[in-house]
């Protein structure tokens, strides 16, 4: 190893020259390679997660379009533009993709964008595993839609109850796939996690104590620690399902000992918390996004992150709640009842803290803005129907109808898909250094509410009217059809309206006005440095004086120097406090993590055909991981060769 | 942005840390969460399941044999003794001593694998017989992976070792690693519990 | 509730404006024919009238914020001003957990009303099948138990206590106008009791995703008096009246020649297939194919031809009979009333 | 960015290439397949007689690839009772299904014809009473039960009731045998 003083470190240069031959070595030593190859094997946090919102736009798009036919074939009773079978793989291939290709992964890609950036550090904790996680997640998504393309979409329903989902009721290697799509994104989110937890805890800027960390750094990092639990979960049941279908095991069997609740119990462990997974990274976009549009910090801080925790553990006590018509005991049930009830108290804190910032604020109505706002009244819309269905009498009449279709839409896309979108509009100009056309914008806000209204709000009335959902067709004598005409015109108003936004971008990147570091006057670190944001992110890694980081910030803001600038070096600090504690040397860019996704592919798709599929594919997993692990030498680190 | 002014020099921070202040070591803890939850989960799913017979194992299977099992366990727990010499010599960055230890761990986890094939074969049923025997091996299976994962791990770590590649920042990485090795031998002695004692017990 | 009746029938109206254009509501949660649909139509018209209000307020609430300090000069903001604004949400946090408090325990009491029925109940089990319903009456009498399909008689204001079992993947239970929603799984045994607290017809359709055909699985509950209860049940207890003219006749001998038998029984012949739905008094029916037909010589007809063009995937095979066989056929199974 | 996009393009059209493969084995077609796959066409009625085994004919049922043909064909040989007889697929009162020992051919045509028009010492004459598209089903299903030509991905797995058997993708394939006729056939 050099000695210490010979090693060339950033430092503040009074001398033009020195100082620009300093900034092209951090340059050097960050940017990603040139060409495919490069692109192959960039472990860049900015570049991953870009990949990991443009896949899972594309999931957007193809699901949304499947529930675009949906809507078609059920404008009118008895119509044939989709069979039952097609139907099936359409609903349930709907479900699957936006929940696993689409909400999940891109709450996660933005924390994988901006939590490094917000906690003034130069990249994710671990980038090659990073890379790992988009690379499988890539296999799943190509997978999912391949096989709905080729007629092997799953076709049991998103939950894929057994005994419908078992080897006997689904022939074909349908619900294989779905099964193995699931393992899939688990690994990939599972990764994402690990990733955003060890960010955020050992990588923050000096002086950011546990009680400055963004809203929204805390938001993805109980979210994450929800993944660590919910998603093992799913990930194991939807195991012991292929195995089922697979070697004839008999977790689901009942002749044999098996439970077909049993499924259902471990689906909804994971399945209630996976609502939360994607709902608490959205509000921590809120969080993110408020002071910048009411030019104050977000009332109540504190009650926040209390929430956000509160919410994360709450969460796993309330899944029964989808199985009340399974005739659980009517004590169990009571319980879950409660803690159903329980839950929108957080919940509750937290929009009222959000309209308080609007309040005492002075709110500006961006596009961005707009979206919290149309956020906050869909949103409380949709709880309140959740309060109504945690109740078991009115759950037994609504479950499974188009009621709870409406419920959870407005959750889902009034939750978290609106803050996203005012998220892109609100960092785009961040990742792009341009910004989207406002006027486009306010389009794309308005078609989007009052489409998301047409299209939901009379579903309530459809599921209080009887109408079951995941029907295909339904008879004329029900009463049903002006309704669900009325749903599939806001259907298309909704598709309409992230046309608008697809325009918005297109012409954006092409001419779109630039957006310089700080468009907004926000408050958090990753407006602290170029948009887009260099490779290294930070020529000097800041010091963080306050909660609200820019507005705290004097003049003569401290900065950390004297890391390497000729190694990809980042600045590690304590848990609490973030003091400063050592430095770290992160991975070069490297080929492995893509070896072993494709050798992870080729286990878990040959494990739908052959139990042998598990030999071959750990053969093909550990040449990926004995390239990943074996050290690359830089700079003559060998031990042996010390003497 | 104004510039920048008042300094705080990094140059001086250590770059090799242990423990909690390396990254590995969350790294690790993660995955941990995660390996935990999903044996957590099987040995949940073996007591739901349980709760469907009578008696259990189920009538016309025979309870898994305590011997082999209960060997394999001890075995499990006493190999921690060379993974704890092995940290210490991590720590203490002693070259020879880690290699020699990590041989030993390496001949260890060995002898995990071949115990646990000898195991699977005193549970005495098979995993497609009934809901009993599925749960059964999908529990002593998971973590059958686990223990396969720490062998190669240790295994790598060993190769590295003896052909003179180690760097200094692999001792914090074989200190983590025997961090994993703590948690995947400690974690079988309640699943041991759950497959081979208790349903003697009740 | 202490409302008049008018003022609370008002009040459901209102609450449900929308609605007011459809009067189909064979299948309505909102359109109660029994006690415990009516419990729960009051927990959902009273849950409504408590989020109504509350969404219209936060509604509120955020467009004023939005708009009030819009225009405004900077708003100084003093330690003064955010103690009252936390003093204000925390009130307001206050409100919400009593509002959800008395919510739930209303929650609790309707629960407790709906788990059992006084009175004797008449015990019926049901069994779901992909996809129709097997309905078996029990009696203490071996001779005066009977199975039917896809349509459930039941005396109006007795009890009914219905067993719920299934053969292949799991089923849900469902007849709005009388109960929620009850699952049939298979390895689990459930009950649901039921009342019909008036005469009518009143649909229900299987609520648990169970394949190709979860659409098409409906069935019916028709709750007549007590007299006319008996009659039907006595009627269903006779073995299918033999044929008497020569088309019937040709009928029964279509019947019985082709794979018909291989599934289905109809009591009375030597038939005894128990994979579909047995077929003695199917005359007397409202539909066909679990509620998918109304009941009529030319659906029975397109059913028995071409079940896969009418229920795509259902298990019936095509039929490939001769027209006079066919039309033989069709008088024959109209005519087992 | 177009290298990547040209990437992911290459990626997706292999993905779909392999799995084209599969649209045979997922075909549902409910209404049956067309008249051209009807028996009449393949199925010589052939006179009983002692002696070596029956020419084996050689063109294709319609649904041995077809996943969920074979897993009706399971469904209507429990609800036809052909367990009553072949068990599950182990023999009892009428031959096994799952060994290599084929008295009247295993060959799709003659599985149809030993369904449709019965064979002495047992075995009902099925035709007329179960449609052709239904034997087909059934044909395909009891190939399965020993592996014959069917893929392992469109065989069975396990059933939602007690086990006698394994599932039918555990099945290895088993080469019919020559099998000539046993002795109780031969008699008049």
């Amino acid at each position: 190893m050099k000695r210490e003083a010979e090693v060339p470190r950033s430092a503040l240069h009074a001398d033009p020259a020195e100082d620009a031959r300093d900034l092209r070595r951090l340059e050097r030593t960050w940017s990603p390679e040139r060409g495919l190859w490069g692109w192959l094997t960039s472990v860049d946090h900015k570049s991953i997660a870009r990949r990991y919102v443009a896949t899972a736009l594309v999931s957007f798009v193809l699901a949304g379009i499947n529930a675009l036919v949906m809507r078609v074939q059920l404008a009118r009773p008895e119509s044939h533009v989709l069979g039952p079978d097609a139907y099936n793989q359409y609903f349930t291939t709907h479900g699957t993709a936006m929940m696993f290709l689409f909400a999940v992964p891109i709450m996660e890609a933005v924390g994988i964008y901006f939590v490094p950036l917000m906690v003034g550090t130069r990249n994710v904790a671990f980038p090659r595993l990073n890379a790992l996680g988009y690379w499988t997640f890539l296999v799943a998504t190509i997978f999912l839609w391949a096989s709905f393309y080729a007629n092997v979409g799953p076709d049991a329903g998103w939950t894929a109850y057994v005994p419908l989902s078992g080897p006997q009721f689904s022939p074909g290697k349908r619900v294989d796939t779905w099964a193995q799509m699931i393992t899939f994104t688990e690994v990939s989110a599972l990764i994402g996690a690990v990733e955003i937890i060890t960010t955020a805890f050992k990588q923050r800027a000096p002086g950011m104590s546990l009680n400055r960390i963004p809203l929204f750094v805390w938001a993805e990092v109980v979210t994450a620690f929800m993944i660590l639990f919910a998603m093992s979960t799913i990930a194991t049941a939807s195991m012991m399902l292929a195995m089922d279908r697979l070697i004839g095991t008999h977790f689901f069997n009942p002749a044999e000992g098996g439970d077909a609740l049993l499924w259902q119990h471990l689906f909804w462990f994971f399945g209630h918390p996976e609502v939360y997974i994607i709902f608490i990274p959205a509000t921590g976009m809120v969080s993110a996004m408020l002071p910048a549009f009411t030019r104050r910090p977000v009332f109540g801080y504190t009650a926040i992150v209390l929430s956000l925790i509160g919410t994360g553990f709450i969460g796993f006590g309330l899944w029964v709640h989808h199985m009340f018509a399974t005739a659980v005991p009517w004590l169990g049930s009571s319980f879950f009842t409660a803690s159903s009830v329980m839950i929108a108290v957080p919940s509750g804190i937290q929009v009222l803290c959000w309209i308080a910032t609007v309040w005492d604020g002075r709110p500006r109505l961006a596009t961005p803005m707009l979206f919290i706002l149309g956020f906050l009244v869909l949103f409380v819309i949709g709880g309140l129907t959740g309060v109504m269905i945690a109740s078991v009498p009115f759950d037994l009449q609504m479950h499974d109808t188009f009621f709870v279709v409406a419920h959870f839409h407005y959750v889902l896309i009034g939750g978290a898909v609106f803050p996203l979108f005012g998220a892109f509009y609100y960092w785009f100009p961040k990742v792009t250094g341009r910004m989207l056309g406002e006027r486009l914008g306010k389009w794309n806000f308005w078609l989007f509410f009052a489409g998301m209204n047409v299209t939901f709000f009379p579903m309530h009335f459809l599921g209080l009217l009887g109408m079951p959902r995941r029907v295909y067709t339904y008879s004329p004598d029900l009463g049903w059809g002006p309704l669900n005409m009325t749903a599939t015109v806001g259907a298309f108003v909704i598709a309409l309206s992230v046309l608008v936004f697809f325009a918005n971008v297109a012409r954006s990147l092409a001419r779109g006005a630039p957006a310089g570091d700080d468009p907004w006057g926000a408050d958090s670190l990753e407006w602290a440095t170029a948009s887009p944001p260099p490779p290294y992110n930070f020529r000097y890694p800041p010091v963080v004086q306050g909660r609200a980081a820019l507005w705290s910030r004097t003049p003569d803001a401290p900065v950390v120097t004297g890391l390497r600038t000729d190694k990809p070096e980042i600045l590690m600090t304590t848990l609490l406090d973030a003091e400063p504690e050592s430095r770290h040397v992160h991975p070069q860019p490297t080929i492995w993590p893509l070896v072993t996704a494709i050798g992870l592919s080729v286990l878990l798709l040959s494990l739908i055909y052959t139990p042998w599929g598990l030999i071959w594919g750990a053969a093909a997993v550990s040449i990926g991981l004995i390239g990943w692990g074996w050290p690359d030498h830089h700079r003559g680190a060998r031990l042996e060769e010390r003497g | 942005m104004s510039a920048p002014r008042t300094v705080y020099d990094a140059s001086a921070l250590p770059e090799v840390v242990y423990g909690s202040k390396s990254l590995a070591f969350w790294g690790t803890l993660g995955f941990m969460v995660v390996e935990g939850t999903t044996l957590a989960i099987l040995a949940s799913s073996y007591v739901f399941l349980w709760s469907n017979f009578d008696r259990w194992p189920p009538a016309g299977t025979s309870p898994p044999s305590l011997l082999v099992p209960t060997i394999s366990m001890l075995f499990l727990l006493a190999s921690n003794l060379p993974a704890r010499q092995l940290a210490k010599a991590a720590r203490a960055k002693d070259l020879r001593a880690c290699k020699r230890w990590l041989v030993a761990c390496t001949l260890c986890s060995a002898g995990w694998i071949v115990l646990r094939l000898l195991e699977f074969r005193s549970l005495n049923t098979r995993w497609d017989d009934n809901a009993y025997g599925s749960a059964v091996w999908a529990l002593a299976f998971a973590h059958f992976t686990l223990l396969a994962v720490e062998m190669a791990e240790t295994l790598l770590f060993t190769l590295v070792f003896l052909t003179g590649h180690a760097e200094e920042k692999h001792f914090p990485d074989i200190v983590d690693d025997v961090v994993y090795w703590v948690f995947v031998t400690v974690v079988w002695v309640p699943c041991w519990f759950l497959l081979f004692v208790l349903p003697r017990l009740i | 509730m202490t409302l008049p009746l008018r003022a609370r029938r008002w009040a459901a109206a209102a609450a449900l404006l929308p609605l007011a254009a459809c009067d189909q509501r064979v299948q309505s949660a909102l359109d109660p024919a029994g006690p415990q649909a009516e419990r729960i139509r009051r927990l959902m018209v009273m849950s409504i009238w408590i989020a109504a209000p509350i969404a219209v307020a936060v509604t509120a609430a955020v467009v004023w914020a939005a708009l009030r300090g819009r225009d405004s000069a900077h708003v100084p903001e003093t330690p003064r001003a955010d103690r009252r604004m936390a003093a204000t949400v925390a009130g307001l946090v206050a409100a919400t957990v009593v509002v959800l408090f008395v919510w739930m325990i209303s929650d609790f009491s309707a629960i407790r009303s709906l788990s059992k029925l006084d009175g004797r109940p008449l015990a019926v089990t049901l069994v779901g099948h992909q996809w129709w319903w097997e309905v078996q009456y029990h009696d203490s009498v071996a001779s005066h138990q009977l199975t039917t399909a896809n349509e459930i008689h039941i005396p109006v204001g007795r009890p009914v206590l219905v067993t719920l079992e299934s053969r292949d993947v799991i089923h849900s239970f469902w007849v709005p106008r009388l109960h929620g929603k009850r699952d049939l799984i298979p390895g689990y045994t459930n009950r649901i009791w039921l009342r019909a607290d008036k005469p009518g017809a009143f649909r229900g359709q299987c609520a648990e995703f169970c394949g190709q055909q979860h659409a098409n699985m409906a069935l019916w509950v028709i709750a007549e008096p007590q007299a006319r209860f008996d009659a039907w049940y006595r009627a269903q207890l006779q073995p299918a009246a033999a044929p008497a003219d020569s088309t019937r006749i040709a009928g029964q001998k279509a019947f019985l020649g082709n794979s018909c038998v291989m599934c289905h029984t109809i009591r009375g012949t030597p038939t005894g297939g128990r994979n579909g739905p047995d077929l003695t008094h199917l005359g007397g029916r409202r539909t066909l194919a679990a509620g998918t037909l109304p009941n009529t010589p030319g659906h029975l007809g397109g059913w028995v031809v071409d079940p896969q063009g009418i229920k795509p995937g259902t298990t019936m095979p095509p039929n490939n009979l001769r027209p006079d066989e066919l039309r033989a056929l069709i008088a024959y199974l109209e005519g087992l009333k | 960015m177009t290298r990547p996009i040209r990437v992911l393009a290459l990626a997706l059209s292999t993905a779909v290439l392999a799995t084209t493969s599969a649209c045979k084995r997922e075909t549902r077609e409910f209404r049956g397949y067309p008249p051209s796959a009807n028996p009449g066409s393949v199925v010589q009625d052939v006179p009983l007689a002692p002696g070596p085994r029956q020419p084996e004919v050689t063109a294709r049922s319609p649904y041995e690839h077809n996943a969920y043909a074979v897993s009706e064909g399971k469904r209507l040989f429990g609800w036809y009772n052909c367990s009553g007889c072949h068990s599950h697929g182990g023999g009892g009162m009428g031959p096994p299904l799952m060994d290599d020992e084929w008295i009247y051919g295993s060959q799709p045509e003659n599985i149809f014809e030993t369904i449709a028009e019965g064979r002495p010492n047992g075995m009902p004459a099925f035709g007329g009473r179960i449609g052709n598209d239904d034997i087909w089903k059934l044909v395909a299903y009891v190939r399965s039960l020993s592996a014959l030509d069917v893929p392992q991905d469109v065989r069975g797995g396990r059933d939602d009731h007690m086990q006698y058997k394994q599932p039918e993708q555990e099945e290895n394939p088993t080469r019919p045998k020559r099998s000539t006729l046993p002795p109780a056939a031969t008699q008049p």
